[in-house]
């Protein structure tokens, strides 16, 4: 198992935004998240890549315990995420955002070459790469999110709504690829309101509820679930 | 019981220091006397005002109202002292300032003194001494435009300098803590006077008198009591040789109560007096002397002593005249191998 | 419910008043006390009216005591140089009150003419500009010599006594609670809240903006008035940049936006500040070690960043928006 | 019958950038309009321009008969004209009902002596503009969140207060810039249904920008279609839908 | 009298300007990074010049003569001890508020700037008094065209652009200093980076208080005279000339540091009660023009 959480609970404050939350990664696959507004996908990635902090629970990577580790130390051990609202670093170029994204890695030379992989499979961000981050379009902002990720090299990569605010060609363009990605041997977490798209492309879903985790099975048996379908499909 | 007040913190605190120094060293004499009357002994309460009036109003009624003190010695700036004043004149215990120099003070009411000079008096003499003395005939001054003291006293250096018949051919001024002053000694020395006129406290007077000479400004400088400090040489070095102020003594002065003074001044504190200092012990002197002369601690009595006051301090002879200000000589000190020589004494 | 809350306020301010004049009257409370009350009272005035321009409006002003130093040399002036009045004249008190008034508008005008810049400046560059136009004013008073210079304005009569104080205090903060909590306060917390959405809504920034610095200038002006008059003096270095740093860590303290927290803070840290001479020398007296008064304001700083490590919200925080909705859920 | 807003030949530059080209429109009183366009196309800059945020470069805004181009935001939003964010732009420290409240004040005048005096007069108006934005909540669900602190709702109850928020300033004309994004189906199903009442209720006309196809096609009464700031195709949704460049450039494979 | 502009004001100017610009420089830094208006940053300049004083009379005893030697140990105390300050003060008073909301940081920066004047004043091995800075390069003049230049003004002038240079090139060029502004601009996104957002920081407050020290010490020799609170007044200036280039731009600050020199200057020159509120007024003046300052960029606030 890549990931594993168990139990995990996490507070903002005096509030508890997941109470209890346990779901598995297997490696290779792709497993979605898939919840009602507010249930508490963000905050679980947050606090799967360190941001925040466990008030209790465990998570361990490739079974080790890396509950409360701090986010810059998680990078090296293989977790990328790309955060809600993308978190383009404005006035820096595509190029510096793409370059900052290899801080962790010591070779210069797998920076580059991985690089080159992100402009592979986004050339428009290759023709974009000496402008500014903050001017770019929605769409563009997303891809430069999700490449960068690919850039700091993780073995896992936590996606968050990344199809949010995409124009439907774009939607369809960023799938594809979160499956080519997968392909390539990289595991994949997928937080997504587009339900229906998302447990199109994933191995295994679960369901989250105002902070618990209530459901969960391959994709095909959560998107068969009558409840599911009622809830999130809107079918 | 009696009240000290001096800012011992804030960017005045130095002056502070020295004040209660100074009240604590007289303090410390006349308990060592055995006290005031009645073998009565001194308690010294020290308090602080950080150079603020609004803090020196607060200090100043808690002395009177909470510690119940018989008389006041303070405060140091004259802004300060002048938010005391008037609580001390309603409430009928009698104060003295050993260093606010505004003619203002002493006019609050009877209750309140002074052991120093007023800002005229040694304006007037710094310029008679570099006129008729020094033989200049042209004079610049720098002052701090933030500070009554050396504005004051800048003031009535180029009205009587001017009055004599001599030429005040620059007369400029900088904001309160600045470390700059070439702009305004740039056109200063272009001005070509024959004597420079620092009336700043000797801090400034360093750096000035330096970048001055820096500038080729090569006459004399004269300056006031605020020059008076270990410290002036030590921060101007060579560039206030030259240089002569107006002060309450003169170290010099073979007189017991100042050499006393000097010595046991030293050997507390570490560092020779100020003027600061000086004036602290003086009035500090001047007060409990009132009181045993009183022999008791009512204010108006004590007002009345202090009225009649004849003593001999660090400064002179001091009596008071009818507007509580004390007649008292002032000593011109010159500045000469980073040494304070005796030059002259000029009497009010 | 909302109808009585403004005599409920009445009833307890007068009780207060009420027991502390009669503890002063029966020596329970001396001069001392009273003189710190006072001058907390004050400073209630500048905090609150420094809260609803920076813990209200969002607008970081970091010249506050300059319009107090508006406020005080204009009244000084009247009540000195031209009414020359005296708290034994009859009907002195009526022409103080015109006195103090006038500074605040005088104030309020200058606020508002500095609440123009504010409009196209933002947080730490307006507070710059603020604290820029708040050293200008201390400089003008540096060098008007028919106000005094540097020697700062004497010879004020000392008009400000407890009643005085304290009623313009108890009208100064009913006035400003009321501003507060009326759709003009909204509007007003709008602003701090997100400016272009504030806009978006039909909201005139501009208007509100400047009628914040101004409502709030008149009111440092009120009390740079009754500053004066309890010093019986002006000065130019009491209207400095590091006082209206002091007023800013009483908002701060307190909680931004808090008025109840601007009350307990402006009272807190001038007790806590006297306070301390008190524990200082108690500490020298037990120990025997040797510190003096010059350790009174290195203790100060320290719990300064104490409050501010441990309550970083200010003392208050912001109940302030939630006691609003209690009392109004009726 | 006249449009309730017509835009003539609008173009915007950011810089060298055409970020609008020769726009134009006009939205029938009572319609639910739609603004679709692939990323960066410029629809958000339309509804700033609207709104007065940014001036345009070339052309005329008629609102109402009325000339609003060089307007000041706000009183567009008095005469009328109403919007939400995007990016949320919500008072976070404020409560959802605040929130309301300052938005609802705003038609409203009541000066600032009788705030201040407390008159009754002013008491009045402020329990009517309390029930009032209470009603508003009410409408979008979010009644019993009245006393909560913006910033502690989830992203869903943003939008829904966001578009309260416009609703109360007493809009004739409410733009919506992808009110249903970070929605989930069942949510979108029903922000459709809440748009449609809304539009039936308060007589508003809407104006919208969004993504999701579903919303779109099944509310909008007539579609524009812009890239690169230039129209390429309008027209009813089900004609729009199957047009080959609209395909192309913004549908894709999922064309309608 | 002559213009107001001769040769001598111009370089009177520079000097003045020169140490705004070195008190500047870490204002803006640690600023850039945390957009925290570190009221303390001054007195780290307060400490460097205490740092100097001190180092100056251990190894001047012992290694007596060899000026070169001994001012480079002067230099390296100063701004070691201003650093560990900076440090320190970022470790116990900023970081613990680091997501709380900013003012409460701003708050704490003036009790550490409280604490730090008031503690040296209360400590009696330092004191309030006022204390003669040695010289530790011997001075020497010359006259350029009229105008005397000593050899403290060369340096003075030459330090700051040194460091200006060197540090808009980390800040520009090198990958800690992408790692810097990508820190400056989002924190989340700098740690899901990999980077060490902390240790950035202290990094820069680090830099920060020793070109403060470096200032400390320039200031010390140029104005040989050190008081606890000594820092106050360069601080606010330095503040104003990093908001007048605008602030968090780092030839900014310098630019606007050598704005207020030279404007000070002249102003004082020209008529002394211009002097002591032109720097104000220039500032309003810019920012009502230029709201973000001379050299400041807008930020690009996406609606
Ligand atoms: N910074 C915060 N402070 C307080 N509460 C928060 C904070 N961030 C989120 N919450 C609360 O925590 C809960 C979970 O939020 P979270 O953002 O994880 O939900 P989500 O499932 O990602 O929703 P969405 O689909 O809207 O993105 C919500 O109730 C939210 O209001
Ligand atoms: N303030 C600005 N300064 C410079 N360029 C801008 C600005 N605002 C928008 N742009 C540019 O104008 C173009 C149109 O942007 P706009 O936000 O209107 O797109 P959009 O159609 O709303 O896209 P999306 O669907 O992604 O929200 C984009 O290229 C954008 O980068
Ligand atoms: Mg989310
Ligand atoms: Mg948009």
């Amino acid at each position: 198992m890549m990931l594993s959480v168990k139990n995990l609970k996490v507070c903002y404050g005096k509030i508890e935004a997941i109470k209890d939350v346990s779901f598995d990664v297997p490696d290779g696959k792709i497993v979605t998240l898939i919840g009602a507004n507010g249930a508490g996908k963000t905050t679980t990635l947050r606090a799967l890549s360190g941001l925040e902090k466990c008030a209790s629970g465990t998570v361990t990577l490739d079974g080790r315990n890396i509950t409360n580790m701090e986010a810059h130390m998680l990078v090296p051990l293989g977790i990328a995420h790309v955060p809600e609202g993308r978190k383009i670093f404005p006035t820096l170029t595509v190029k510096e955002n793409l370059e900052l994204a290899g801080w962790t890695v010591k070779n210069k030379k797998e920076v580059k070459r991985r690089m080159e992989e992100v402009f592979s499979i986004f050339p428009r961000i290759k023709e974009r790469a000496s402008q500014l981050g903050g001017t770019l379009s929605g769409g563009e902002q997303q891809m430069l999110a999700v490449g960068r990720a690919l850039v700091t090299g993780g073995k896992l990569l936590l996606l968050d709504e990344p199809s949010m605010g995409l124009a439907p060609v774009l939607v369809d363009e960023i799938f594809e690829q979160i499956v080519s990605i997968n392909k390539k041997g990289t595991t994949i977490l997928l937080v997504e309101q587009n339900a229906a798209e998302a447990l199109a492309i994933a191995d295994f879903a679960y369901v989250l509820e105002v902070g618990y985790t209530t459901l969960n099975g391959t994709a095909k048996e959560i998107e068969a679930n009558p409840r599911v379908r009622e809830a999130y499909l809107g079918v | 019981k009696i009240g000290g007040i001096g800012p011992v913190t804030g960017e005045a605190a130095t002056f502070g220091v020295s004040t209660k120094n100074g009240m604590t060293l007289a303090v410390e004499e006349w308990n060592a006397k055995g006290g005031v009357f009645g073998g009565r002994k001194v308690k010294l309460i020290f308090e602080d005002d950080k150079g603020d009036p609004a803090e020196s109003a607060t200090v100043y009624t808690k002395l009177i109202q909470q510690d119940g003190v018989v008389a006041i010695v303070g405060t140091v700036m004259s802004k300060c002292t002048l938010a005391g004043a008037p609580i001390c004149q309603a409430a009928g215990i009698p104060m003295i300032t050993p260093a606010s120099t505004n003619e203002k003070v002493t006019q609050v009411g009877d209750y309140i003194y002074r052991a120093c000079f007023i800002d005229p008096f040694q304006g007037t003499v710094g310029a008679t001494f570099a006129f008729k003395n020094l033989n200049v005939k042209s004079a610049a001054a720098i002052f701090d435009l933030g500070n009554d003291y050396t504005k004051g006293l800048a003031e009535n250096f180029k009205l009587t300098f001017e009055k004599l018949g001599g030429k005040v051919v620059a007369y400029e001024g900088y904001p309160t803590g600045v470390t700059d002053f070439k702009a305004q000694l740039t056109k200063i020395v272009a001005a070509k006077p024959e004597v420079l006129y620092i009336p700043d406290y000797y801090n400034d007077v360093g750096l000035i008198a330096k970048q001055a000479r820096e500038l080729g400004f090569k006459g004399p400088m004269v300056g006031g009591d605020g020059w008076d400090s270990p410290d002036l040489v030590k921060i101007g070095g060579k560039a206030v040789e030259n240089g002569y102020f107006t002060n309450h003594y003169s170290p010099d002065d073979t007189r017991p109560a100042v050499q006393d003074f000097v010595k046991k001044y030293t050997a507390k504190f570490g560092q020779k007096p100020d003027a600061l200092a000086a004036q602290a012990y003086d009035a500090m002197y001047i007060m409990l002397d009132a009181i045993k002369r009183a022999g008791s601690t009512k204010g108006t009595v004590i007002r009345d002593a202090l009225a009649k006051t004849n003593i001999d301090v660090v400064s002179g002879n001091i009596k008071f005249d009818a507007n509580r200000n004390p007649i008292k000589a002032a000593v011109i000190i010159e500045i000469k191998d980073g040494k304070q020589v005796y030059k002259a004494t000029v009497k009010p | 419910m909302t109808r009585f809350k403004t005599p409920k306020l009445l009833i307890t301010a007068a009780v207060v008043y009420g027991v502390i004049q009669a503890l002063y009257s029966l020596g329970i409370i001396n001069g001392y006390i009273l003189h710190i009350i006072n001058q907390s009272l004050i400073y209630v005035i500048l905090a609150a009216s420094l809260n609803l321009i920076n813990g209200i409006t969002g607008q970081f002003s970091l010249g506050h005591m300059g319009f107090a130093g508006i406020g005080a040399y204009v009244s000084g002036t009247l009540t000195t140089l031209i009414f020359k009045l005296n708290p034994s004249i009859p009907g002195s008190y009526l022409l103080f009150i015109v006195a103090i008034l006038a500074g605040g508008l005088v104030a309020a005008l200058v606020g508002f003419l500095i609440g123009f810049p504010s409009l196209r400046l933002k947080g730490d560059y307006l507070a710059i500009v603020t604290l820029g136009f708040g050293e200008i004013i201390r400089t003008v008073f540096n060098n008007i010599e028919y106000v005094g210079g540097p020697r700062g304005l004497l010879g004020i009569p000392k008009f400000s006594n407890f009643t005085v104080i304290f009623i313009v205090t108890f009208l100064s903060v009913a006035v400003i609670r009321n501003i507060i909590q009326s759709p003009h306060g909204r509007a007003m917390l709008s602003i701090r809240e997100n400016e272009l959405a504030s806009e978006l809504v039909g909201i005139n920034t501009t208007r509100y903006k400047v009628l914040s610095f101004a409502t709030g200038a008149f009111f440092a002006g009120i009390a740079g008035g009754l500053f004066a008059h309890l010093l019986q003096l002006a000065h130019p270095t009491q209207f400095g940049f590091s006082k209206s740093v002091e007023i800013l860590i009483m908002i701060y303290a307190g909680g931004v936006g808090s008025l109840t927290g601007s009350i307990v803070a402006a009272f807190a840290l001038t007790f806590l500040s006297e306070g301390l001479r008190l524990g200082i020398r108690a500490l020298a007296d037990a120990t025997g070690l040797p510190i003096g008064g010059e350790w009174r304001m290195v203790i100060y700083a320290l719990l300064l960043i104490f409050i501010m490590l441990f309550r970083n919200e200010g003392l208050m925080g912001t109940k302030e928006s939630k006691v609003i909705l209690i009392e109004e859920a009726d | 019958m006249p449009a309730l807003m017509t835009i003539q030949g609008m173009t915007h530059y950011f810089g060298g950038l055409r970020a609008v080209s020769n726009f134009g429109c006009a939205i029938q009183e009572g319609s639910i309009y739609g603004l679709i366009g692939p990323n960066g196309s410029g629809k958000t800059t339309i509804f700033n321009l609207i709104t007065g945020i940014y001036k345009p470069t070339e052309g005329k805004i008629l609102f109402d008969e009325r000339d609003i181009t060089a307007e000041k935001p706000y009183k567009i939003v008095q005469g009328g004209v109403a919007r939400t964010f995007q990016n949320l732009r919500i008072f976070s420290n404020l409560t959802a009902l605040d929130n309301i409240r300052i938005a609802r004040q705003s038609s409203e005048k009541s000066s600032l002596a009788s705030s201040i005096l407390r008159t009754p007069g002013f008491l009045g108006e402020e329990k009517r503009i309390r029930k009032e934005s209470l009603d508003l909540l009410d409408l979008m669900h979010l009644s019993d969140r009245a006393g909560e602190m913006a910033k502690n709702l989830p992203y869903g109850e943003l939008r829904r207060l966001e578009i309260a928020r416009a609703l109360a300033t007493n809009p004739k004309l409410i733009l919506l810039d992808e009110p249903a994004a970070g929605m989930n189906p069942k949510e979108v199903e029903d922000l459709m249904s809440l748009i449609q009442r809304v539009r039936d209720q308060f007589k508003v006309t809407v104006f919208l920008i969004e993504h999701h196809m579903k919303v779109v096609m099944g509310i909008c009464e007539y579609i524009k279609v812009i890239d690169f700031g230039e129209t390429i195709a309008e027209g009813l949704p089900t004609v729009v839908g199957k047009d080959p460049k609209v395909l192309e450039a913004y549908l894709g494979k999922r064309g309608a | 009298m002559g213009s107001i502009f001769n040769a001598q004001q111009i370089v009177n100017g520079l000097q003045v300007g020169s140490i705004y610009a070195l008190i500047a420089l870490g204002y803006t830094m640690v600023y850039g990074i945390v957009r925290l208006i570190n009221f303390a940053h001054g007195d780290f300049y307060m400490i460097g010049a205490y740092a100097a004083y001190g180092a100056f009379y251990l190894f001047n005893a012992s290694l007596g003569g060899k000026t070169g030697i001994v001012a480079f140990l002067v230099l390296a105390a100063s701004m070691a001890a201003s650093g560990a300050v900076a440090l320190l003060a970022n470790k116990l008073a900023y970081k613990p508020l680091r997501y709380k909301p900013k003012l409460s940081s701003l708050i704490t920066a003036i009790g550490v700037s409280m604490f730090l004047e008031y503690f040296f004043s209360a400590l009696p091995v330092i004191g309030p008094s006022y204390r003669s800075f040695p010289e530790i390069i011997p001075r020497t003049d010359i006259t350029v065209g009229g105008a005397i230049i000593s050899n403290y003004v060369v340096i003075d002038i030459a330090v700051a652009a040194i460091l200006m240079v060197s540090l808009t090139l980390l800040v520009r060029k090198s990958s800690l200093g992408k790692a810097m502004r990508a820190v400056s601009q989002d924190k989340d996104a700098a740690r899901l980076m990999g980077i060490n957002v902390e240790k950035i920081i202290s990094f820069t407050f680090l830099i920060g208080g020793a070109f403060a020290g470096a200032a400390g010490l320039l200031a010390g020799m140029t104005y040989p005279r050190i008081f606890p609170y000594m820092g106050i007044q360069p601080g606010l200036k330095a503040f104003i000339a990093a908001v007048l280039g605008g602030i968090g731009n780092i030839p900014g600050a310098v630019l606007g540091a050598y704005i207020m020199g030279l404007a000070e200057t002249f102003a004082s020159a020209y008529n002394s009660l211009i002097g002591e509120g032109i720097s104000f007024a220039i500032l309003i003046l810019v920012l009502l023009i230029r709201p973000t300052g001379l050299l400041g960029e807008k930020t690009a606030d996406k609606i």
